[in-house]
This record gives C-alpha cells, structure tokens and sequence, in this order.
C-alpha cells in the first residue's frame, strides 16, 4: 500500500496547508528531516500536535508553519525554553500561534481513541488543576456502571503522522524499537501516514519483537539516514546534546534564528546536505 | 551550589541526599527529570538497590550509568527491565496505582505542596502556558509524592501562576473530594531544609533544617509566613559514601556529555 | 516482589474460595498447570474469567470449581463443544454454572480497563445483536464532545490472575514472546498474580522486547516446565493437536471424564507427574 | 464431501474456490477459523499474494504453512508481519476500520445475512449461549463481509436461535442506524451457489449455482422462501491450479497433524 519514495515527494503529495499535522518520537526517533521538509515546501497554517514539541517545532513555529499548537510540554530538554514558540506565543512572531494544552496522559489517551476510532478517551486527571480553565476540550464523563466521575478528552485524528523509524522492509513495513513511545497511536490514528527510516533492509531480523507498522498502515516510506538528528536513532547514532544546547543561543534571536535556517534548511536540497551544512560550520553536534 | 562553610559539600549535594534518602528499597517510584532524577539514581546506588524507577517515556526499572538529560534518553532503555509505550505507562502503571512514590521538581509550590511547573507567559493580557505542565498525573496518582526545589520566595509563592499538579489542595480533607488515589505530597525537599505536611490541615510545615541553615533563611525564601515544627530536627549531613557516590555520577555523567560533543 | 515458589504454595497461598480468577492464554500458553493445581486444591465457589474457556476451563467446571463463568467464545478450538461446560450449563451437572457473556472485543476492553483503574470501557459492538438480551453488564454511553452513542462495558478486576510465560529471570520479571493475546492486560487488571514459566534464567536475552512483566507486578513465579500442555509455549513446544482431539469422547462422558481426572490429576502429586501419567497411559498427545 | 458426478472436485472444494475468488489481491482480510481461513489462505497462495490475513489472536499478515486448528496457533505468528495483542487487533485494526474485509463462516444465517455464531443451549427453559459468538465485531466493522457456509435448512433459517452478528439486520437501511462503520455481507457462498443482497430490500438473491446444482436443490435447502436472480450465472468450475494449491494446502495440513500426533 505504501512505496519508498523521497521525503520531498512525500511531503508534496500528503501534506496540505491548513492540515492537522503530528510529528511524533518521545525524545527517541524525533522526525527533523521531515520538519524541515515541510518548512522548505513552505506549508502554512498548520495545527501542529506533537506531546513534547522539543526544537523540532520551535523550528516550524518560528518559520511561520503553524496557526494552533496542540501539545503537553513544550521545552527544550534539560536546556530550558523553547524561544521561537514563546516569542510566537508571547509576542505574536512570525505569527499568532493558538494553544491547545493537555496532560501527557490526556494527549496519550487522546491518541489512543483516535486509533481506535472512538471519539473520546476516558482518564482520571485535570480535576483540580488550572488546566480546564485555559483547555475547552475536557469534559466530565460519568460511569455508566458506578456514576463515578471521570474526565473525558476528545479523540485525536491529525491528517498526517509522521514519524522516523530504524528500518522497512522492501514491502514497506516498519520497525522501530527502544523508546517508541506514542508513535504507534500517533500513526494509526491519521488519515496519513508518512515514515522516514535510517534504512531499508531486504528482511527484518528475526524475532526481534520490536514495534512493526505492517505497510498497510503506511502511505510513504522515505529513507532518510539520520533523518531523527539531532535526536537519537537506538542502535544507530547517540542523541547530539550538543545540538540541544547549542539551539539556545540560535533559538533566542530572531535574526540568528532566521539566518540560522536560510543556511540550513532553506538554503539546502535536502537533509544530508543540511547535515554536511551544519557540520562544515563546526557550530553544532 | 557554594561549598556551605568548609563542611565540604554544597547545599545542593545536601539537598539531594537529603531527599535520596526519602526513597525506600523497593520503592517504584515516577521520576521527574533534573534534580529528581539525580536523587533517585543516588538513592538506587545507595540504599535502595532495588528501587524500580519508572520515566515517563515508557522505562520501567531504568538504571541509568549516567544522568540522562532528557525524559528519554536512550541510557533509560538501555538497562530497564521493560520499555513500554506511552500509553501503557501512563494508563497500567501510574493511573493503575502501581506507583509507590512520585519524586518531582517544580517552578513554584504554594503552602499546601500544590505545584506549577508550567511556565506561564502572557499574550493579548491573557495568561497562557508557554511551556506545559507535561504530568499532573504523577501527582494526582502516585501513593505519595516526594518533591524537591529549591528555597527563594519566586519559587516558594503565596499563589501559584498556574496550578499543574494538585498537592493538598486548599488543605484539611480537600484533595480527597477530586477522587484521586494518590495520598498527595509527604514531603519536600529543599537546599535548607525538610517541610512535611501538618496532619490536620496539611499546611507545608518546616520539620528540619539542613545543617548550617536557619529558621530565618527558611522563612525569608518563603513567600508565605512559614510554619516551623516545635520539634525542628536537623538532617543528618550527607557520609562520605553518600558524597562519593553523588559525586562519580555526576562526574562519569559530565564526561559522557563532554564525549558526545567532541 | 514475588518469589519463586512452588505452584502447590502460589495456589493455596493466593486463591481462595469463592475468588474471582482469570486464567488467560489466547491459545498460546494456556496455563493448564494452575488449573489442575486449582482443582487438586478444591478450591470452590469460583467466578472463573476467560476470553475463549477452552479444555482448561472445561476440567475445571466439570469438577465443580466453578460457580459463574465470564467469556466470550466457549468451545473446543477445531474439534467441537465443550462438553463439560454444556452439561454444567443446560443440566446443572456437576453444579449450576451462571453465564456472563461477553464479545471478544468487550473482554479484551474490559481487562484494559481493569488494568488502568478505570470501571469501564468504550466500544463499538453489541447494538443489534442478541448479547445485551442476555448480558446486564452493556450500556449506553454518549460521547461528551459529538453526543455520538457508543457501548460501555464494565472494566475486570479478578481477584487472581494466572499466566504461564516461557521464562523468569532470577529477580522476577517474566519474559514471554509469540502471540501474547490478553496476557498482560488480564494480569495487570488483577489483585494478585500467579506466573507458571518454562524456565527460571540468570538473564533474559538482550534486547529480544517481548512482553516483560516486571517483577513488581508479580506475587509469585513457579518454575513448570510444559506447564501450559496440551496448548503450546512458543520456541518451547508444540501444540498438541491430538490431545485437544483426543479431549472431545472424554469430555462428552460424565463417568469418563471423572475417571480421567481422578486418574492424572486429583490422583497426582503435580503437573510432572500428571505429564508422565498421560503418557504413560498413551492415549493422548 | 462426495464427488461431484465425475467433475472432478467435491462441492466443498468448489464453494472454497469461489470464495477464495471473492478476496481481492491486496485486501485486508480479518479471518475465522475453519472453511473461511482455508479459502482465505488459498486466495493468498494464487491470485491474492499480496492480501493481508488478519487473525483474531493478532497476527497480522499472517502466512501460515498449514492451516491453523485454532485461531492463535504457532503457525500464525512465525512468518507474520506483526503480531500484536489482543486489545489492539480489536481497537486498532479492526474498530479503526484498517480491515477490508471479514471472511466469516457461522452456524445459521437469515435471509438478512445476520449471522448466529452462538451454540444455544436451554438452561431451566431460558435460551442461553453454550459457546458464545466471539467477535461480532468483524460483521459490525470490517468494510464488507464475505461469508460462507454449507447450504442447508438447519443453517439457512426463517428465524435465527441468536443474533451474534449484524448482517443487514431488518433489510433495507436498517443496518445504517446501528452506527457501523462496515457496509455489512457482500456475498455469501455456499456449497450450491453464490448469494447476494438485493441492492433495495438487502434479502439475500440466489446470483449463480455452481456447476450441476439446481435452484430446486438451493430452495429446498433454504428455510425461507429464497429468491432468484432473473439473470442467473454459474459459477466458473475450479481451475487445476485452484485444486492443486487447494489439495496441496490440505495434504500439508494433514501430514503435520499426524506429525504432532506421532
């Protein structure tokens, strides 16, 4: 159902303006290289969903990507502020950029329903917390059996999940392992789906019990190596911490920032070459 | 992170044993990461081997050699004794109550150990999380909370910002009407000293001082008028071991970044 | 958490009279170990859980372990009824046997529930059939956000759940692998949990990300080789289709039946012998 | 099981050849145990190598050597594509609507092609199940339903003894209101002849016989006044390679049988 193609063709093809789109990977398998993707075909007016939106979306949103953010934590790990998406938030720049904001739980659950083809997820939290006052989409639900209350959230169906992975087959499958956590939700609960992989392997080794996305769950596969840079691909190369605290000093300044991505994402054809960008200026990872 | 007066450790590395120690061998414990997660590691490397310390990112019994510097860094998965899916963390383990202590850090905390740790911006006059909240869960479910920040009146505040996660509430019975399993906070942790709730009306209360530190230190970086234990205690100072141990993980974990870099 | 035991020492340790227990296995490591512990054991007044019954539950019911059923298929997988579970039902023999009926999707639904502290689950099932007719525990509930109508179950929370994996390592934690059904939802939605293991290792196979179930979510492990036999443990052995065969004349015979489990299970000492005396006798698997 | 007048085929290898037609290359097929996984199986070793078999105990892209026994044989899970558990065949594949279609064989269908999967037994003169129906699951969500099974008055009746699955429930739009996702049976095939839904009413219509059967034989075969197409076709006979691959798969079946038997 799903053919390699390359990640411009992909992008082109699946993603529109105006879509719901969900970038997903748990600090693991962080999918950049179709971030910035994206950001050089110029899609606009975006709702962004992602849990943590990490500097993958402080690049999106400080190019002007998005209109909404849906999210549970927005940070730069262990660093400390996300500064394009504050400056977004905050002062309007490049654009207004709406909020929608849950609990970690509640966007997991949300995710959940959403690939289960059911409207809304129930979960005990939110009750007590500031977050119902700013969030609309949290509501009361009782229990049929027991009329005990509980929360409900509504399900998430973005037109287009996109992850990175460590491999496909030539069939298409994908399989990912180590920390894999919300991208198997994340991807059946889209309309599309889109797979950027460190490589494409004739066969899966055996009995490896990772998560495997059969093909038929896949729109595009795009083999991008160290497509997840400078997050980290288990058994292919280390998370660049490096990278992450290098980002604060770019991310902090809007013309640094916006110099920042002409050289390396706008100024480039593809993902290697913003690799080979990045490397020859000795400023990061 | 001074050295306090040639006692030969920092206030920071006090507060840190100080709060290791709250975790008991055993214990499964939802680490928060930062300062909770480096007194957890300790904690593990120390008295309570076999402590099973879950991350969020789906890590359960995580050993990690080295710090991790986010929720999910590979170290987790590396040496856990399972790694699961976010949903599966969130729903069969913490909301299942299968979470003896949640260990977190905040920006802010008010006098009844409810906590903020969204960042809060302001757009068009209106208040508005500029960073998340990420997990009031933890929190809201855990059997008890252990939480450690550090004292300044920023931090320790009349009235939160934005409550993230539910402490004791408005204090007395008032956390158990919201229905949440968790008992709340037993403690806090901070670089002066050690505040447990008050049995009746659940007000943070000073129980014990770091040594060095005084009543009035506490209760000037206390943006409320502080209650103090009639039997104030003072902590133990961290041993030797204890400092060895903080110290190599901090320093093996120092090393690793370095390495990353070059 | 838990230790490694005898299986004589979890069962009479663990399950009581009367309790509500869930031996779960979806074909692949039936846990029939346990059950003929359970039987040798009288334990009695039992509301025994189970998505597919299967041979396991109709020993059991035939000896009268049981007072209420909770499942969703009832048969002999590729060979017929179960007898035992028939004559229990329509004749009340050797006692009377109330029904819960569930559908698969409603079972697994309901231990997910159980298992994340939540009373029920949603789903989309049971409208226009004949199961609510016969099964109370199916309501109506509306989706908060689109008033949209789905089913609610109520969540599973046995008292004990029993599983048999293909290993434990010395601290505990249970590794199993293959098809993996309800295993780890039936065991975390229950109050105390009994785990039969091929083989107790030093340490599991690196990186093999099977189902573990750590040992903090365990109260005992008892070492039984074959110990889901005649069903299989995979990469350990085979199922044995002629038993399951084989089942189907004994089964259909009160006196027959009485007689073979007097034979090789009441009149045993444990599962080994049990083995050892079924096939001594040669007539099955 | 008899031949059929010197055809060369038996009417049972003749109604799992035309149903294994019915499942297109490709296909996403949720899978019962028995006459559907055998057709199902023989459409992904001829003209369907490319169809994803799904079975209820999780596997995904299953291509088992022999045919299975039981729905959660070994065989299934060895050369999967994936193997996942049970929750989440039901929740993400199956209630997402990812199936195409649902292969479904059953004890008794009415002239709606509801289907009753559920062995009934009485119990102090109440009806009670005495199996249980399984997955209703599949007719409710899978997009179409294809569904076979013996013709005969017993299985083919005026009224149902348990309604386990929706076909198209009191004809015409009825099935609409139940909210599903699927479009419920698109044919059924029988050892006789193929059937499928007016496109008004939804009754099930004689469409074609198979080579040497009679409409006489289809009606007296069928507890309710069955209807008849105007333009009634014949099924096209087995192919060699059909029953070869059909025969083959059996004979592999059997041998293993008496393998794990020996």
């Amino acid at each position: 159902m799903n053919e390699t193609v390359t990640l411009r063709e992909a992008i082109a093809a699946l993603v529109n303006d105006g879509d719901t789109v969900a970038l997903e990977g748990f600090t693991h398998l962080i999918p950049f290289a179709a971030a910035h993707e994206i950001v050089r075909q110029e899609k606009k007016d975006l709702t962004l969903v992602r849990m943590t939106p990490d500097l993958v979306y402080d690049q999106m949103i400080g190019m002007g990507a998005a209109k909404k953010l849906v999210f549970s934590w927005g940070g730069n790990p262990g660093v400390g502020s996300l500064h394009r998406f504050r400056d977004a938030v905050e002062r309007g720049w490049p654009r207004a950029l709406e909020l929608e904001e849950h609990s970690h739980a509640g966007m997991a659950n949300r995710y959940s329903a959403g690939a289960s083809n059911l409207p809304f997820a129930v979960l005990r939290g939110y009750v007590g917390t500031d977050l119902p006052k700013v969030t609309p989409t949290i509501e009361p639900i009782a229990c049929p059996f027991t009329g005990e209350e509980l929360t409900a959230v509504p399900a998430l169906n973005p037109d287009v999940a996109v992850i990175h992975a460590q491999q496909a087959d030539r069939k298409g499958n994908v399989l990912l392992w180590g920390i894999t956590g919300i991208q198997k939700e994340a991807a059946l609960s889209a309309k599309r789906v889109i797979v950027t992989v460190e490589e494409v392997v004739d066969a899966f080794e055996e009995h490896t019990f990772g998560i495997v996305l059969p093909s038929v769950a896949v729109d595009a596969v795009c083999a991008v190596p160290q497509g997840a840079y400078p997050s980290y691909a288990h058994g292919y190369y280390a998370r660049s911490n490096a990278f992450y605290e290098a980002w604060d000093p770019v991310g902090r300044d809007r013309e640094k920032f916006r110099g920042w991505m002409e050289r390396h994402v706008l100024g480039v054809e593809d993902f290697a070459e913003h690799l080979r960008s990045i490397r020859r200026e000795g400023a990061m990872g | 992170m001074t050295e306090g007066e040639g006692r030969g450790y920092t206030a920071d590395e006090m507060m840190t044993v100080a709060a290791s120690r709250e975790l008991n061998d055993g214990a499964v414990c939802f680490v928060g990461i930062g300062l909770p997660s480096q007194a957890a590691n300790l904690a593990r490397l120390t008295h309570a081997p076999e402590c099973v310390l879950i991350y969020e990112s789906g890590t359960i019994g995580a050993k990690p050699e080295v710090l991790p510097l986010s929720i999910g860094d590979g170290e987790l998965a590396e040496h856990a004794d399972s790694v699961v899916s976010v949903p599966e963390i969130f729903n069969y383990w913490l909301q299942a109550g299968r979470v003896d202590v949640g260990f977190l850090g905040a920006a802010q905390i008010d006098r009844f150990g409810n906590l903020n740790t969204t960042v809060v911006g302001s757009y068009g006059g209106r208040r508005c999380a500029c960073r998340g909240g990420g997990c009031p869960e933890i929190a809201a479910s855990a059997r008890e909370v252990i939480i450690m920040l550090r004292h300044s009146p920023r931090a320790f505040v009349d009235e939160l910002a934005f409550v993230t996660s539910v402490g004791h509430r408005h204090g007395g019975d008032s956390r158990r009407e919201l229905g949440y399993a968790g008992a709340g906070p037993a403690v806090t942790i901070t670089d002066l000293g050690v505040l447990r709730p008050d049995l009746e009306t659940k007000e943070l209360t000073l129980t014990a001082l770091h040594p060095g530190s005084t009543v009035e230190e506490a209760r000037e970086a206390t943006g409320w008028e502080l209650r103090v234990a009639e039997e104030l205690g003072t902590t133990e100072p961290p041993t030797e071991e204890e400092l060895r141990v903080l110290r190599d993980l901090k320093s093996r974990t120092e090393a690793a970044r370095k390495e990353t870099k070059a």
